[in-house]
């Protein structure tokens, strides 16, 4: 559950989310050109289709949330991405909400964006498919929990109250961030062996 | 009363889902959810629409579930060592009303139109131009590329693939989502050729949007009339 | 003999309309039914029924002596059947063409050295063992139709159901698609708009018009035909 | 009179090895030109070189009486000419139909109220005014390649330059396409495997294979086949 719905987080949050959002929005717009467009939508509809597959953890399932190979291959542009992504939600889905969306976008790209800026160079440089693997799972995982956190920040800060169901909602994370880290990895591990430019952020 | 012109349409949906979200006491809340209601039944969505409530509920479930351990107050009931309050328990009443009542409204205004028509209206209201281009080619190629990847499931489904919890399934589906990107990469360079072919030089069409009628600023009116009157009684 | 697989007035519909009306066929061993038919008739309909990716509203299907209804009942069917998509870009996913056709053996339990050890049998089965390291998404047409049999063959089905397996092949991968399916010693139901290659595999045919077959038989007689053609100058 | 277009000894590389060589080709005002041959034969690579998407290792490329080699040379003579895709969903990339078909006319200088109009005008020439406000991503196949068509002849070329334009067109729609077709009174190419198609439009035809152009001729004759057919049981 990254996308938290309207009408539950205070107003100076969803303002503070709300500023971010646009910052980090108003980055990769400077960043793209016409042509990084469609690569970025087209790449954008893909990551939502597959984030509409639904993985099997024991007895459960879990929805992937790609934002970590979001950030690897978009670079700044995973804002845009998650941003769309998170419009279509709401609107075929009804998921999430419009109030949020700052928040949303924030919570789910940020981490990714950073850990595409951190590891994304390694991960494109080396030759060694382990060092790959590991680094991608890592970018997989981390960002997961990564929204996790910022998740469970936004209901803390929101009121002293959200407290339990942050700490349900971060548990919820920890399965969500094995099987990210393992597709993350095996996706990254496709890309670098069919088509390694994919990898890399058309900016 | 729901304006039939997106703007408007678009407007409403986001000044009506923040008032709600602002609302601070049950009274006017459970005011708002029922107005909401109405709203929804009379945009008349079909069972599927009502289906999406179920993705909100989940959340509310959960608030309701624990707010009343959570916020102190009056004891209402006592589970071993938690008690739940009286306050706790209309605290996440507020939320439930509130949460539902802001879902209901995007069902009402927004849950029937096509989503991709949007374009238009987001363009007109001024948001930055490629971030509506972007918006319009992700939805023009998700129909696409969802088919795409429902085939290829189909066609694991028939080698006898079954979905687990194990490094199989991972790496299959790995494989089949870094297939999806690689199509997706071509299908992205042929649409960047086709868009060259036919002369693109930055300009990409979002059709003229004709004025809204008096009986659009009419609904407009009264809908986000209804949300001050909420706001205003839930401040008194 | 039971059948291996057998459709009972069978009803499938897309929406209201019924895609497939009161269909009935029998497959046995050995057979090599090819079903015939205009575009839109139901063909690829009928074979997604066969594995139960479409679900009937009314009548029986059969496999292998039993009865499917459920996913659970079609899952444990499947490993006997192999399906080839008209589309050969629906059905390969994986980054190389062994890793391909060792998918289908993996589902069914073989440990990894297992499964390409029988992806690289296949392969060269089929004469195309040069290809066990390719990337599968650079493959020609003709190559991909292969890999995506060879990765069927792999799973040693009893059946095989092919959708327009000529589709895209160019002549010398056409060859080996045709030697590979008249040496395959399972059932199969071929569907395919190739005339001369229906004619060639096929030992009964089937017509379908409208969602409905019907009986026919294939024969060989002379015609006189007068259509344009296109000839190298001299 | 100057070709509208013509390739000299083109030869086009995919990594190291050929893909066209030696090809030299004229289109003249209203010639009809049709280029057939195998899969993978280098049709579409031609086509893409004549636009400039591929760009030749060697040879040369005159598009309406100009040597091109830069992408702004021929960026200058693209609006000249139309080049309807094989897979309309890579051609058609607006929300809405009339969006896509005043995107040509919007990007060489019209306003959007001129480009509406124009865009309104094709599609009705075209028999689809109909579709204006449809979201192309739900149209049929057909109906993507006319609005495809209609997308080019907003433009008002002179040349087409058409990859398989019948392919997964249903039949009225094939009629309304095939009308404009024979009523465009440009010049155009044709690479198509519909023969009969090729028969009733094309004023000229070439073979290509290998990446490889020979000349060829069309002409109907009356053949006697022997090839096995498909009856229903009486």
């Amino acid at each position: 559950m990254a996308h938290i719905p309207d009408g539950i987080l205070a107003a100076p949050v969803l303002i503070g989310g709300a500023v971010l959002a646009a910052g980090g929005v108003a980055l990769a717009l400077r960043q793209i050109d016409d042509r990084a467009i469609i690569r970025t939508a087209i790449l954008s509809a893909t990551f939502f289709a597959g984030s509409l597959i639904s993985v099997p953890v024991g007895p459960s399932s879990v929805h992937l949330l790609l934002a970590g190979l979001m950030g690897v291959m978009l670079g700044s542009g995973a804002f845009l991405s998650v941003l769309v992504g998170l419009v279509l939600q709401a609107l075929l889905f009804g998921f999430g909400g419009l109030t949020t969306l700052g928040v949303n976008t924030v919570n789910i790209a940020l981490p990714g964006v950073l850990l595409g800026l951190a590891l994304g160079p390694t991960i494109r440089r080396t030759t060694r498919p382990g060092l790959r693997a590991g680094l991608a799972a890592l970018v997989g995982a981390l960002s997961v929990l990564g929204t996790g956190g910022l998740v469970a920040a936004c209901l803390a800060l929101s009121s002293p109250a959200y407290a339990p169901v942050a700490s349900v909602l971060l548990a919820t994370y920890l399965p969500l961030a094995l099987v990210e880290a393992a597709i993350t990895a095996a996706v990254v591990g496709f890309l670098a062996r069919v088509e390694p430019d994919a990898l890399r952020p058309a900016a | 009363m729901i304006p039939a012109d997106l703007r408007l349409r678009l407007v409403a949906a986001v000044l009506l889902v923040l008032a709600a979200s602002q609302l601070a006491h049950l009274g006017p809340a459970m005011a708002a959810l029922a107005l909401a209601l109405l709203l929804a039944l009379a945009a008349r969505p079909d069972r599927a629409l009502w289906r999406r409530l179920r993705h909100v509920e989940g959340f509310v479930a959960l608030l309701l579930l624990t707010l009343p351990f959570a916020v102190p107050g009056a004891p209402l009931l006592t589970l071993g060592p938690l008690s739940a309050s009286l306050e706790g328990l209309s605290r996440a009443a507020l939320l439930a009303a509130k949460v539902t009542t802001a879902a209901l409204v995007l069902l009402a205004l927004l849950g029937t139109v096509e989503p991709i028509r949007l374009g238009a209206a987001l363009h007109a209201l001024r948001l930055p131009e490629p971030l509506v281009r972007l918006f319009v080619l992700t939805l023009r190629y998700l129909g696409l590329i969802g088919d795409e990847a429902r085939r290829l499931r189909e066609a694991m489904r028939a080698r006898a693939f079954r979905a687990r919890t194990d490094r199989h399934t991972w790496r299959s589906f790995g494989n089949l989502i870094g297939m999806l990107l690689v199509r997706a990469l071509d299908r992205a360079r042929r649409v960047e050729e086709a868009m060259r072919l036919r002369g693109f030089s930055g300009r990409f069409p979002h059709a003229a949007l004709a004025a809204p009628t008096a009986r659009d600023w009419t609904g407009f009116a009264l809908l986000t009339g209804l949300a001050a009157a909420a706001l205003l009684l839930d401040r008194l | 003999m039971i059948p291996l697989l057998s459709l009972t007035d069978v009803r499938v519909c897309r929406g209201e309309s019924p895609v497939l009306d009161a269909v009935s066929l029998t497959l046995r061993s050995r057979d090599r039914l090819a079903i015939v038919g205009p575009n839109g008739a139901g063909k690829t309909t009928l074979l997604r029924t066969l594995v139960g990716l479409e679900r009937p509203a009314s009548g029986r299907v059969r496999l292998f002596g039993q009865d499917c209804t459920t996913e659970a009942e079609f899952r444990a069917a499947r490993p006997r059947i192999g399906f080839l998509f008209q589309d050969s870009d629906d059905q390969l996913f994986c980054p190389t063409v062994l890793e391909d056709v060792a998918f289908g053996p993996l589902n069914t339990g073989c440990t990894l050295p297992e499964a390409e050890a029988r992806g690289r049998e296949t392969l060269a089965a089929l004469g195309i063992a040069h290809l066990a390291e390719r990337v599968t998404h650079r493959l020609s047409g003709g190559e991909k139709r292969l890999v995506c049999l060879a990765g069927l063959l792999a799973m040693r089905p009893e059946v095989l159901l092919l959708d327009e397996p000529t589709n895209g092949v160019d002549a010398a991968n056409g060859a080996r698609l045709r030697a590979a399916l008249a040496g395959f010693d399972g059932a199969m139901i071929l569907v395919s708009h190739d005339e001369g290659f229906v004619a060639e595999l096929a030992t009964r045919a089937l017509l379908i018009a409208d969602g409905r077959l019907t009986e026919a038989e294939i024969h060989t007689h002379p015609h006189l035909h007068a259509h344009p053609h296109l000839h190298p100058h001299p």
